[in-house]
């Protein structure tokens, strides 16, 4: 048996053990993405960055520990490292989540709410499968356009998405909520007005509406 | 102030939500008392005009964080007046829930914080630790309400359940019921801490008593009203709430963003003080009791905390026989339902029981679009009574010597003990 | 076939690959030890004389490498040949290696008992006839471009310099880049001959730990970029107790402007050979590869050819020289991937998979090819290995700087005048290589910086060539030593065009495992292509600084971990022209093209047409008074015209908000 | 013209390609570029073949074949024009230089062979040449390569108008 000390907890465990295997066995949270215990350890995503008292980083999911080794899981430069590789990972993830099957129960989603990273549209926290959602019964909900991180709380209990949380600065994201409406036959016009109680003064609504006047006139 | 003349700002007083600053002038013999809300008004009767009406009781809502659930409920109640919509029965009585729960709730959140005032205590952390057993109560009683309240609404703030002529959430008969339970064990709970509570009870100003005692309340016969189509004074005048305009005027405060409402132009107040003294008929003797219990003396406005906490008592039995009943009524739980309508015109003026008193919203509809819209909030009608009031209570403390410290301690505890809600007066 | 070194002397002479004899190397050379025959020993030194001019006592030697093939030797070879047997010349025509001198390529050296060794530059298939017969028939050096030594007996010889003499050799100390050019490199004789294999028969009679003391001793470190000591990854390697062990030479050399890898494996590939075997020995290998680059095809022929050579006479297989020492060596060709560089990602290759690296540690020390303990060092590493085994650490030792010993080849390109690989002592400055070996910058221009170590090394500006090359100096600032690539920058490039370049070359090569390199890299490259399209914003290089941090620290690989550099490096020396792209719209170099725009000078135009014939876009049309002029709306920037125009007078200029971006 | 080109490969007679080459794993990036070398790229016919005889399923030996520059899984042009990427070459010019190949040759974006399958274009990593650069490598049909060092407009017309001319006078 070796000791790790993970943020001044100590844990014992095997020989041969990860950082992350020990860190959850202490019931320590160090988010994680591409590890799958037993298919996949390539240590692709490096959300589960951890930091040895001198300074360097190594995923926790990849390193495996045979002696007395300490580390830090959680610090404000951790914190930015995993927050810029998210932003990375979500940058060329197309998010149509309003589509997903995984929609209600997305790592992104949850991670991005974890990091504090702005990315997900809340349909990714939307608990109705893609066939009770809202926009196919024609009812005009912002949940496409809209920054995840409340749990879909509206949603949840019924009501339409209203935008509280501000609106999704991707480019990408916008376009293929767009042509969603547009396809379920939803008066984009009606969301942008309603958009526009919440988000009246805010610079990313200009975005939203030039990114739907350019669709719209293309 | 030591002597006949002076002035004392009282900046910024703590409240629940928002900040007002109390100006305190003394020029021989007479006393003038500013309340001024610091808060920038946002213009919610203006930039609203020209929306669609579904949208705006969403909009409204966001005038209060703390009591969303009324403001949204009545300008509901006051598009479908407008509009000429009849919601179905379960919806109307869905609504007196959610926001029966919300007053609950919020009451015993203004009940917790108004605490070290009526106990001596210099804030609610010291509170906490002086009476454990009456903070951990209270503090239980309030979880128990914001759990029956996420039961029946979802979510605890701006919920989108409620809609115009519609109900968008299941509610299954045993979250009804759930939420019945809760609430009587919020009620029994509170039963239980009163008389501990009347021991610790030291009202910052005993035999104070109100210089102008007209208030206003919701016009029920029978039943506790929580919506309501007439107001009724306490000189006895009844007036339909379509007509409210003939007794209540509302003007701009002449040193601050909040407004004033007046009745016939005088102060008065509103809120559980009044409820407790209008309704004392319908509440019945049980209720009484605990008032007794808590000696509370209806004329001298710092108890209206002592009659917030017997009106969340009766509540919380009144809204938990109403869940019961619901669930009892509809044994396969209410589901999502509205009707039907099309977007008219017309004018609708809706009040409703709020946490601090009567809230009023008037709106004139043209083709489904807000065309204008006034609102009265509680605070508003509390606003000016609270000068009247702090003008006597200065000149009653200043002829008992008091210090320049506490005068401002009392004064910002009057503030609190009639509405800790502030930005409701300027919105 | 004439009797080689490498041929039994006598019936006595007992050494075949199944018998090996221990002092064959020795006996080869200085040999017969087992029996004395004065026949043999004459026999020896007939033939050592023989490979030095030539068993006809006349010599040619063409340069048989990449860069002297890609400059037309082997249209001069045919041309020797042709003309050899024309005229039925007694001249020996062989091949050899290169100098790493490309600037005088095709070269061609004449060597002739009583003559001084000539080499002649940049030769033409047809002036090959003149030149033998000057050199031959009239014994006149004049015209070569250098002699080997003086004898005093040729016509000519006072006007040509030495070879010795000249700056670019004089500065450097060739002790790797020894054979570089001077030996045939397909033949194991003529590498034995000049003192090949010496340092492997020594390490087998030392025996293993004494070789990793020796190797230790002498201060190597890894000449492949991250500088570990080479000793001390041996002596990790050796004790770990699973088996079989391998031994891997690393020269997959993807660094665009480095080729001292291709360079050596291409004309002294034994000693290579001979280095992975003392590799193998010290640490308890029992097989070898060599993982070769696939664009270099011609490098992975000539290893594989000194692999078959030394298996043939016993260097390779079992019992190597009686030591009982059984290593033999697979030659891998890879199929062209830059992450292949990475020792992990090479890993993966050899085993036949794709070239993903793999988080370290373990490492391979530790669980290398297919689990098992795995030393990996560079060609140029092994090369000194084997060097330093025949040669003595002290006398490697005594060479390079107070924290690195030894030598290293440098590959200076780019704006100099001598592009080519140059060895030096580790310590010396970069001025000394860019402007004393290479010659500094051509005519015209100059040099305002110096890209080190390749894609994942750094920009250091001209203000800085006074600092020493070495590991650590170069890491302060800001670059790294790399594989050893020097590429000169002159004020005709932009740096942030510069800094994209090497980005676009990283974020391509990027394997894709990782985030931060998959996706960071291409962030990275969006950013700099919207500056240098006059596009970016000032926010833009604190994003940027930013991302190349993350990168930096969190990739897996090296790969990532260092493709910030060049952006991180230009951003700390050249803020400036970042400045000017984002500030004014423009680019101080014209080089970035949406900021440019190309004219024609009509003073300066001569009317001959080239440029209209060569514009991809038909954007130049010929104006009344036969001069030509570019149509800006169609044009392209493509540059052609500037290139092709013989009097220079298009003009590239790059005006205020010439972006076009409204 | 590309399907036609796809149908004439036939895979059948394929095994004499491996002759001499063990059957371990570790092989398949040879076994690959033998296939490659016959056919001028991988059909998948014998990617599959390949992968049979060293023993790896079809998936490792697929993601190999697309993950190695070297290998195409399209074929290619009967003249590989081969562009140096290296620094040197860059700074030198070569950007330029394959630009300029694009547009004479009439490629469009994202296509890498002419349509009428006799050149293609392609960027390619350092050859070690960076002393003549910019360097551009030409792969003949034949298995030689013609490496330009040097190169610029002038000379890239003149090798283009060489090797049409050559087609032109053959077909």
């Amino acid at each position: 048996m070796v000791k790790v000390k993970i943020d001044g907890v100590t844990i014992e465990v095997e020989p041969g053990t990860s950082v992350l295997a020990a860190a959850e066995k202490a019931g320590l949270r160090i988010p994680h993405l591409c590890v799958v215990k037993g298919i996949y350890e390539g240590a692709s995503c490096r959300l589960c960055l951890v930091k040895t008292p001198t300074g360097r980083l190594f995923p926790a999911c990849a390193y495996y520990v045979y002696r007395d080794e300490e580390f830090i899981s959680d610090s404000l430069d951790l914190r930015i490292e995993r927050k810029v590789n998210f932003e990375f990972i979500l940058k060329f993830h197309r998010m149509e989540c309003w589509l997903c099957p995984r929609k209600g129960n997305c790592l992104l989603a949850k991670l991005s709410k974890e990091l504090a990273v702005e990315g997900t549209p809340v349909c990714a926290e939307c608990p109705l499968s893609p066939e009770e959602c809202l926009l196919t019964k024609g009812v005009p909900c912002l949940g496409p356009i809209t920054l995840s991180g409340c749990d879909a709380e509206c949603v949840e209990s019924g009501g339409p998405c209203w935008g509280c949380r501000g609106p999704i600065s991707r480019v990408d994201v916008l376009e293929n909520a767009f042509s969603r409406y547009r396809e379920l036959g939803i008066d984009t016009e009606t969301i942008l007005r309603k958009a526009d109680i919440f988000w009246n003064s805010l610079p990313e609504f200009e975005v939203v509406k030039k990114v739907f006047n350019r669709v719209r006139t293309s | 102030m030591s002597s006949q003349h002076g002035s004392l700002i009282i900046g910024e007083v703590p409240a629940v939500a928002g900040h007002v600053d109390v100006h305190v002038e003394s020029k021989e013999a007479t006393v003038r008392v500013k309340f001024s809300a610091t808060q920038d008004p946002r213009f919610f009767e203006r930039f609203l005009k020209g929306r669609p009406s579904v949208e705006v009781p969403y909009v409204m809502s966001r005038i209060c964080g703390v009591c969303s659930v009324v403001h949204l409920t009545c300008s509901i109640n006051a598009v479908e007046k407008a509009l000429g919509v009849e919601p179905s029965e379960e919806v109307l009585r869905l609504r007196e829930l959610a926001k029966g729960l919300e007053i609950v709730q919020n009451n015993l959140i203004h009940v917790l914080m108004s605490l070290p005032d009526f106990t001596g205590c210099s804030d609610v952390v010291s509170f906490s630790k002086m009476h454990q057993s009456i903070f951990s109560n209270l503090m239980e009683a309030n979880r128990l309400a914001l759990e029956a309240h996420k039961r029946i609404c979802g979510r605890f703030v701006h919920i989108p359940t409620l809609g115009v002529a519609a109900h968008n959430k299941p509610v299954s008969r045993y979250e009804l019921e759930t939420a019945g339970k809760l609430l009587h064990t919020v009620a029994r709970k509170l039963e239980e801490t009163a008389s501990d509570l009347a021991d610790a009870w030291r009202p910052p100003v005993e035999g104070f008593s109100d210089p102008a005692p007209t208030y206003c309340v919701l016009n029920g016969d029978e039943r506790y009203p929580l919506f309501s189509s007439s107001l009724l004074f306490s000189d006895g005048v009844t007036v339909p709430v379509e007509k409210y305009a003939t007794v209540i005027e509302e003007i701009r405060s002449p040193h601050s963003n909040a407004h004033y409402a007046l009745y016939r132009g005088r102060a008065f107040y509103t809120g559980s003080r009044a409820r407790i003294q209008a309704y004392s008929k319908i509440i019945g003797c049980e209720v009484s009791v605990l008032a007794k219990t808590l000696s509370i003396d209806f004329n001298n406005p710092f108890d209206n905390v002592g009659a917030q906490y017997v009106d969340v008592v009766y509540l919380s039995r009144f809204l938990g026989d109403l869940a019961l009943d619901l669930a009892d009524r509809f044994r396969g739980g209410i589901k999502p339902s509205h009707v039907e309508y099309s977007s008219g015109s017309g004018e609708g003026v809706a009040t409703v029981t709020a946490p601090r008193g009567v809230l009023i919203h008037h709106y004139v509809i043209r083709g489904g679009r807000l065309e204008s819209a006034n609102i009265i909030t509680p605070t508003v009608m509390n606003a000016r009574h609270i000068e009247v009031a702090g003008e006597a209570l200065v000149r009653k403390l200043v002829e008992r010597g008091e210090s320049e410290e506490n005068i401002k301690n009392i004064i910002a505890a009057l503030v609190r003990a009639y509405d800790p809600c502030l930005p409701c007066s300027v919105h | 076939m004439p009797w080689s070194l490498l041929d039994k002397c006598c019936e006595k002479c007992w050494h075949s690959p199944k018998t090996p004899c221990p002092d064959f190397i020795n006996c080869s050379l200085s040999g017969p030890l087992c029996h004395s025959d004065e026949e043999c020993a004459k026999k020896r030194k007939t033939r050592l004389e023989q490979l030095q001019h030539g068993e006809k006592g006349a010599k040619i030697k063409v340069p048989w490498t990449s860069c002297t093939l890609a400059t037309g030797a082997e249209a001069v070879y045919q041309a020797v040949v042709d003309y050899i047997s024309k005229r039925g010349l007694d001249i020996t025509v062989s091949i050899s290696g290169c100098y790493g001198l490309d600037f005088i390529d095709p070269w061609l050296e004449f060597v002739t008992k009583g003559m001084p060794t000539a080499i002649y530059a940049n030769v033409k298939e047809n002036s090959v006839p003149k030149l033998i017969e000057r050199y031959f028939l009239d014994q006149d050096v004049s015209g070569a471009f250098a002699l080997k030594e003086k004898t005093g007996n040729a016509k000519g010889e006072d006007e040509v310099p030495l070879l010795s003499e000249l700056d670019f050799w004089r500065k450097q100390y060739r002790w790797v880049s020894r054979n570089c050019g001077i030996v045939d490199p397909e033949s194991l004789e003529e590498y034995i001959a000049s003192g090949g294999y010496k340092g492997l028969s020594r390490a087998l009679k030392m025996g293993p730990d004494a070789v990793i003391d020796e190797i230790q001793k002498s201060g190597l470190r890894g000449r492949g970029g991250a500088g570990f000591p080479t000793g001390l990854k041996w002596r990790i390697t050796r004790q770990q107790r699973g088996t079989p062990k391998y031994a891997i030479a690393n020269a997959d050399e993807g660094d665009p402007g480095a080729f001292m890898n291709r360079l050596l494996a291409e004309s002294d590939p034994f000693r290579i050979v001979e280095g992975l075997t003392i590799a193998g020995y010290a640490v308890g290998a029992s097989r070898g590869f060599i993982f070769v680059r696939a664009e270099k095809p011609l490098m992975a022929r000539r290893l594989q050819r000194a692999v078959e050579e030394a298996r043939k006479y016993g260097l390779l297989g079992t019992n190597i020289l009686g030591s009982g020492f059984n290593f033999d060596i697979e030659v891998i060709l890879s199929a062209g991937a830059f992450v292949c560089g990475e020792e992990t990602a090479l890993i993966a290759a050899i085993e036949g998979k794709r070239a993903w690296p793999r988080q370290r540690p373990p490492y391979p020390a530790e669980k290398g090819l297919w689990g098992q303990p795995t030393v990996i060092n560079n060609v140029e590493t092994l090369a000194h290995v084997a060097t330093i085994m025949a040669e003595g650490a002290e006398k490697f030792a005594a060479l390079g700087s107070d924290r690195t010993k030894g030598t290293k080849m440098f590959c200076v390109t780019g704006a100099v005048k001598r592009t080519g690989a140059y060895e030096v002592p580790i310590g010396v400055t970069i001025r000394i290589l860019v402007e004393e070996l290479a010659g500094g910058a051509p005519d015209g221009v100059k040099i305002k910086a110096v890209q080190i170590g390749g894609p994942s090394g750094g920009c250091i500006p001209a203000s800085l060539l006074d600092l020493q090359v070495d590991y650590e100096t170069l890491q302060s600032a800001g670059a790294i030593m790399g594989s050893g690539g020097v590429v000169a920058i002159s004020d005709e490039n932009c740096m942030v065009d510069v800094a994209k370049f090497f980005l676009t070359f990283t974020s391509a090569e990027s394997c894709g495992k990782c985030m931060p390199c998959r996706v960071g890299l291409r962030v990275m490259w969006s950013i700099l292509d919207k500056i240098t399209q006059g596009k970016g914003q000032e926010e833009d290089l604190e994003v940027l600084k930013q991302l190349a941090e993350t990168v930096r620290s969190t990739s897996l690989c090296a790969l990532g971990g260092t493709a910030p550099n060049p952006v991180l490096s230009t951003l700390r020396y050249f803020m400036d022209e970042y400045e000017a792209h984002i500030k004014k719209g423009v680019c101080p170099a014209n080089v970035c093209a949406a900021l440019v725009t190309y004219l024609i000078d009509e003073d300066m135009c001569i009317g001959c047409g080239q440029c209209a014939m060569n514009c991809p876009a038909n954007a130049i049309s010929k104006l009344a008074s036969g001069k030509y002029r570019i149509d800006q709306s169609l044009c392209v920037k493509c540059g052609t015209c500037y290139v092709v125009c013989p009097v220079r007078a298009v003009k590239k200029t790059s005006c205020s908000g010439g972006g076009g971006n409204g | 013209m590309e399907g036609s080109r796809r149908d004439e490969v036939d895979c059948a007679s394929i095994d004499d390609l491996f002759q001499g080459l063990r059957r371990e794993p570790h092989n398949l990036l040879e076994a690959l570029r033998r296939v490659q070398s016959r056919y001028g790229y991988l059909p998948l016919e014998g990617i599959k073949k390949a992968a049979e005889y060293v023993g790896v399923p079809l998936a490792q030996a697929y993601s190999v074949a697309t993950f190695y520059h070297q290998y195409s899984l399209e074929p290619v042009g009967k003249y590989r024009i081969l562009v140096c990427m290296g620094t040197a070459c860059h700074l030198r010019g070569n950007s330029l230089n394959i630009e300029f190949l694009r547009s004479v040759l009439g490629l469009k974006p994202g296509q890498k062979t002419t349509s009428d399958g006799i050149f293609s274009v392609e960027e390619a990593r350092c050859f070690g040449c960076c002393g003549l650069a910019p360097v551009v490598m030409i792969q003949r049909p034949e298995g030689k390569n013609e490496i330009v060092g040097k190169a610029n407009a002038r000379t890239l017309r003149a090798i283009i108008a060489k090797y049409r001319r050559l087609e032109g006078g053959a077909g």
